[in-house]
């Protein structure tokens, strides 16, 4: 059987290639969670207006309906992308729409008073942002993008609709050349799984490390 | 003429690849436990197009589903992958001449319990159900005979087409003959049985599919494929894998197109 | 006779429908110590607030120090205050709060030199040594490097005083920065205090439920009621002999529940 | 490629065969997941240790994969087992597990957010565990954990499309073999996003009414 | 003299590592009114939690009305309560609590009826009859159909007190019942006390850092430092004349910090 470990490098090419786009993928979102994040508790009115059309579009229309827009559709308008760019972008835009609300939510959370504390101190308002609210925020948020991310991971499974030749893709290919079916679906629903682990294990290492000395300000 | 789509030609020459898409069906396609692709309609391609200067080729596996699409939003250069030619798709592409032909079968539970022999028997039979690739050309041929939409099922891949008749999901899972072949000896299931060919299903060939405008560029290919007929070489490349370069050399493009 | 450090002239404030504030008036004249007392939900709150700018007014006009706080001259127009003249305002004014508000992430001596680090560019070693100074004479010297998690309720508001401290306001503003503490931690806050008042010539305002502190802290007590200055005076007159019904019954039910003035 | 009305109304009859069983899918999905998830919650609390802590992992599994890949599991391995499930029961059964692990954690937030106050005033009121749950912990937890409800069945939603690996004919698989008949993918691809999003829109009208009724209990 | 209605021996209770009762007794007579006072963490709320069962105890035992709380006896011998047991005994002892705890699902009148009516299978009309006499004394009988959002901190309080009447218990624990409110509102709740030691004969254990109102309530006052009586006496001696030095740094800081005793 000296087929199979053939067949197993093959799935790990897939796993390479899924970890690819989680890693950048999860770039992305994060990028646009902030951006968003921000822009929906911005002053300006059409920053406001922006962002929340972006997030509500991206929550909205299902990531397979992005996925072959990004793929398909955007060519036919000049924009060519490669199939792992499509897939980055539509996991990223859309995971990034959901974390935005993470964001908002999170630098919500940190009370009306630390707002106040940083005007009495005559802080500006950029200045009060990025060492007071920020640095509390990113600790509230960090659970829920762990989430996020495991999410994300998870919906990358879908580019195989888009001939990526990720994780389950490459299971299918396996399935189609050896016949069997139970081999390589259990091998990548446990690799799918370590992966998730890592991340929970991961994030929950990094909160670890920021949370130090803060205890009792957890909400 | 045509210097616009001569270019083609020279592009892929100066990236040297071209990319080409294929299925996930053995014996069309094949991925070998190193990842390396062959198979028939791959092989021979790759063929070509050395021959014409482009290095090699970069195979993506492809659903069929979103190979025409994916042809017309330049996604590949070409698809090779048993896309047989049809009056519709001559339409949507540009193909070259015939290269892989194959009747079409279906596999059925062990002593075919339903007497298929046609499409039009699925149709006949009202609680019978066919499984077939969606947007393949069985789907159409099944709908064509009467099936109705719902009792054709749209079934993603060929093990998974197995997969429902062992189960007795579906009464009959129909793709090309040498397709279902390949499947049968891969599932070495005593309680299957093939159906080849169906009565009243034409034999069907495919060729490499270009963009439409890429005309040029599948001239090129025709050349070089009808030398390779000529010389012996194509056989030498298909009949491994069970096609028959004798069905492909008897017809043309022209006919398959204006069939109907 | 100077003139005073705060002129608030005929300003209201309405949160919604209900008026807070309608047409207050009130000066306090430099150095001075101010106790605002009165039942809860009469105002004292927000008039601290809006000197702080956290609130915006509706009407009127409030000077500190000669200058107007909510407006500014542009042609020769008095126009409604940008962010630029507000923040020069506030260097003037700094506030304590009743739940401290310190920042959380931030160590003892991190909170305290934020702000002059930032807002005045102080170099982080001059920095320092002010908060070094500064936490010295609320007694927090030697908590300097820890977390606020770890402090207890009277050494927080004892940060939290040598953070607001470290702007070198000339009005400092306190909201009832006892009340949120255990009835034993109260006394080493309210000594910060006494000593503040005896060591820098700020103006103080102060917000406070403690009756006999305000009595023996301020030169002026101000009793308020919806929003309005029912009754002002020495605190021997208002504490003994207050004149006004309203005040009356409001000293009495205080003393009732216990609380010595 | 040109935009094509006609060819937009002559496939709708289709597409909206394919709605149908989208929203039957997410209904009978939503009750599953409902149900499992109060399940694995009350297992977890469970003074059972061996039983809170298989359902714990066995619950993290299953969060922590593709639902595409468990429902090729469902649809194509459990037959192997002689479990035979038609493809839409088969979905609906993947549906429920895979968000019944969410809900789970919905309702363990719920239930942990009635504050202890709460129990003890209980216990000094006297009440059995029984009417401790009935009448004064769980009427709390619910209302508070609609909108949460509510909001994964909404994903849930979207990610139906997953179905059509299954061979389900829902909205974007009827979609996709109109595409592949016609050969035109924008306008069917198009009112698959279109659909999706009306149909998010409204539902988050829903939600904020959700969270405006049920969001909080006042004190 | 009659016997203790409760009776503690030598309890020892630890969280974690941090031994929080070690080796306390302590005894209650009938009627007697006690109060209980003492520095933030002296373990005060701790004892009245082990009272109302919300917490197990490590080691000792506890009588109440005669019988074992924590324990039981099966074939001749002491075994821990079970909570069959525990129910029983829960039916002698009532708690209000400092953050009052009211069921906010649920209007006035049902938070006083819940308990008799699921708890003694009381018919509707006949709980409800008793919980209008009940919220009639605390002065809350017009509230009767309000939310318990819809109501002040004092009024919270005092249906709470209503609701732990219902059951109708021989003991009544209080901890800190008024330290939640603003201070205008401590005062109703007092005059509640003040009405229910007049008008029945239940033992109350009251925590409070309300001096005077412990002065003037209670039959007898403990000081509790770090898990243990430090001190115990009629009020006037305690209060007057505390014996103990831990007692009297105590009582000059309440003073100090504007509290009358
Ligand atoms: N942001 C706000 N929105 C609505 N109403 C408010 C707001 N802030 C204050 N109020 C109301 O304004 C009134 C005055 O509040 P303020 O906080 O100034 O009272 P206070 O005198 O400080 O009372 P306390 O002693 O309870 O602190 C109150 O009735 C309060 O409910
Ligand atoms: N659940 C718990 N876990 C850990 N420590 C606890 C817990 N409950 C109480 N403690 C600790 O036990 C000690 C005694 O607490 P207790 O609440 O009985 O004090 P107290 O006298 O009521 O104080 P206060 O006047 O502040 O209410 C405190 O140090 C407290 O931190
Ligand atoms: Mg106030
Ligand atoms: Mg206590």
């Amino acid at each position: 059987m000296t087929q199979w470990s053939g067949y197993l490098g093959l799935i790990l090419q897939g796993a390479l290639v899924t970890i690819e786009l989680t890693l950048m993928g999860s770039v992305l979102a994060l990028i646009m969670a902030f951006l968003a994040g921000m822009g929906r508790l911005s002053r300006f009115f059409v920053l406001r207006a922006l962002a929340t059309a972006y997030i509500e579009f991206f929550r909205g229309t299902s990531i397979f309906v992005q996925l072959f827009f990004a793929y398909f559709v955007l060519p036919l308008i000049g924009l060519e992308l490669t199939p792992l760019q499509a897939g980055v972008l539509a996991l990223g835009l859309n995971v990034g729409a959901y974390a935005a609300e993470v964001v908002r939510g999170a630098v919500q959370s940190i009370g009306r008073e630390q707002h106040e504390a940083c005007i009495a101190l005559n802080l500006g308002r950029w200045q009060g942002l990025r060492h007071v609210i920020l640095p509390q925020a990113f600790l509230v948020m960090l659970p829920t993008f762990g989430n996020n991310a495991i999410e994300l991971l998870k919906a990358t499974s879908v580019v195989s609709l888009i001939s990526l030749a990720d994780l389950t893709f490459q299971a299918q290919v396996v399935r189609a050349q050896t016949g069997n079916t139970m081999v390589p679906f259990a091998t990548i629903l446990v690799i799918y799984f370590v992966l998730a682990l890592l991340i929970s294990w991961g994030v929950r290492s990094l909160e670890r490390r920021m949370a130090r000395g803060l205890d009792g300000v957890r909400v | 003429p045509g210097s616009a789509d001569d270019s083609k030609l020279e592009q892929l020459k100066g990236q040297g690849f071209a990319r080409v898409a294929i299925a996930n069906e053995p014996p069309y396609t094949a991925v070998a436990a190193d990842g390396k692709v062959s198979g028939a309609a791959p092989d021979v391609a790759r063929e070509i197009f050395k021959r014409l200067g482009v290095a090699d080729i970069v195979a993506s596996i492809s659903e069929y589903g979103a190979m025409i699409p994916g042809l017309q939003a330049g996604r590949f250069d070409v698809v090779t992958a048993g896309l047989f030619m049809k009056p519709e798709r001559c339409a949507a592409v540009a193909y070259s001449e015939p290269v892989l032909c194959d009747a079409e079968a279906m596999l059925v539970k062990k002593g075919n319990p339903k007497g298929f022999k046609s499409y039009e028997d699925v149709a006949k039979d009202t609680s019978a159900t066919i499984g077939a690739p969606g947007g393949g050309t069985e789907e159409k041929l099944a709908l064509n005979a009467g099936v109705p939409r719902e009792r054709v099922i749209v079934v993603p891949d060929g093990q998974s087409g197995l997969k429902m008749v062992q189960d007795g999901r579906i009464d009959a899972y129909s793709l090309p003959v040498l397709s279902i072949n390949d499947l049968m000896k891969k599932a070495n299931d005593p309680n299957l049985e093939v159906i080849a060919p169906v009565q009243g299903a034409p034999v069907y060939c495919d060729g490499a599919a270009f963009k439409k405008g890429d005309e040029a560029l599948r001239d090129a290919f025709d050349v070089e494929l009808v030398k390779m007929k000529k010389s012996g070489e194509f056989a030498k490349i298909i009949e491994p894998y069970g096609f028959s370069a004798a069905a492909a050399m008897s017809t043309t493009r022209d006919k398959l197109c204006a069939a109907k | 006779m100077s003139a005073p450090i705060i002129k608030v002239d005929a300003i209201s404030k309405s949160f919604g429908a209900f008026k807070v504030l309608d047409g207050l008036s009130m000066q306090v004249m430099p150095r001075e110590k101010l106790a605002l007392i009165g039942p809860s939900g009469s105002g004292k709150t927000t008039i601290l607030r809006i000197l702080m700018t956290l609130e915006r007014i509706d009407g009127g006009y409030i000077q500190i120090d000669g200058e107007q706080l909510y407006h500014m001259e542009r042609n020769g127009q008095l126009v409604p205050a940008d962010e630029r003249h507000l923040a020069r305002m506030r260097q003037k004014i700094g506030m304590v709060f009743q739940l401290f508000n310190l920042f959380p992430h931030k160590s003892v001596i991190d909170n305290v030199t934020l702000a002059p680090m930032l807002t005045k560019g102080m170099p982080r070693p001059a920095a320092e040594k002010r908060a070094m100074e500064l936490l010295d004479m609320v007694g927090m010297a030697d908590k300097a490097k820890a977390m606020p998690a770890q402090l207890s309720g009277g050494q927080k508001q004892r940060v939290a005083i040598a953070r607001a401290l470290a702007l070198q306001p000339k009005i400092m503003l306190f909201d009832e920065v006892t009340s949120a503490l255990d009835p034993e931690l109260v006394e080493e806050v309210l000594n910060v205090l006494w000593r503040l008042c005896a060591e820098t010539d700020m103006t103080m305002l102060l917000v406070t439920h403690e009756m006999g502190f305000a009595h023996d802290f301020a030169d002026r007590v101000l009793f308020f009621d919806r929003g309005k200055i029912v009754e002002e005076g020495k605190p021997d007159e208002i504490f003994r002999h207050p004149k006004q019904e309203r005040t009356q019954g409001f000293l009495k039910k205080i003393i009732a529940a216990g609380h010595r003035v | 490629m040109e935009w094509d009305w006609n060819f937009v109304w002559q496939i709708m009859p289709t597409l909206i065969q394919g709605v149908k069983i989208t929203i039957l899918a997410t209904l009978l999905g939503s009750v599953l997941a409902a149900v499992v998830g109060l399940g694995i919650a009350l297992a977890r609390r469970s003074p059972n240790k061996a039983l809170s802590r298989i359902v714990g992992w066995a619950a993290e599994f299953i969060r922590g994969t593709p639902l595409l890949v468990q429902l090729y599991f469902i649809f194509y391995v459990l037959p192997d087992i002689g479990i035979l499930l038609p493809p839409l029961v088969a979905g609906v059964i993947g549906l429920g597990l895979h968000y019944g692990t969410y809900t789970a954690e919905v309702y363990r937030a719920g239930i942990d957010n009635v504050p202890r106050g709460q129990w003890e005033a209980a216990k000094a009121c006297n009440l059995s565990a029984r009417q401790t749950w009935t009448h004064i912990i769980i009427p709390q937890a619910i209302p508070p954990m609609i909108p949460a409800l509510a909001n994964y069945f909404i994903a849930m939603f979207k990610e139906t499309p997953l179905l059509s690996a299954i061979t389900v004919l829902e909205l974007m698989n009827q979609a996709k073999s109109v595409a592949n008949t016609y050969y035109r993918y924008i306008e069917p691809i198009t009112l698959v996003g279109a659909f999706f999003l009306a149909i998010s829109l409204c539902s988050v009208v829903l939600l904020r009414w959700l969270e405006r009724r049920y969001g909080k209990i006042e004190r």
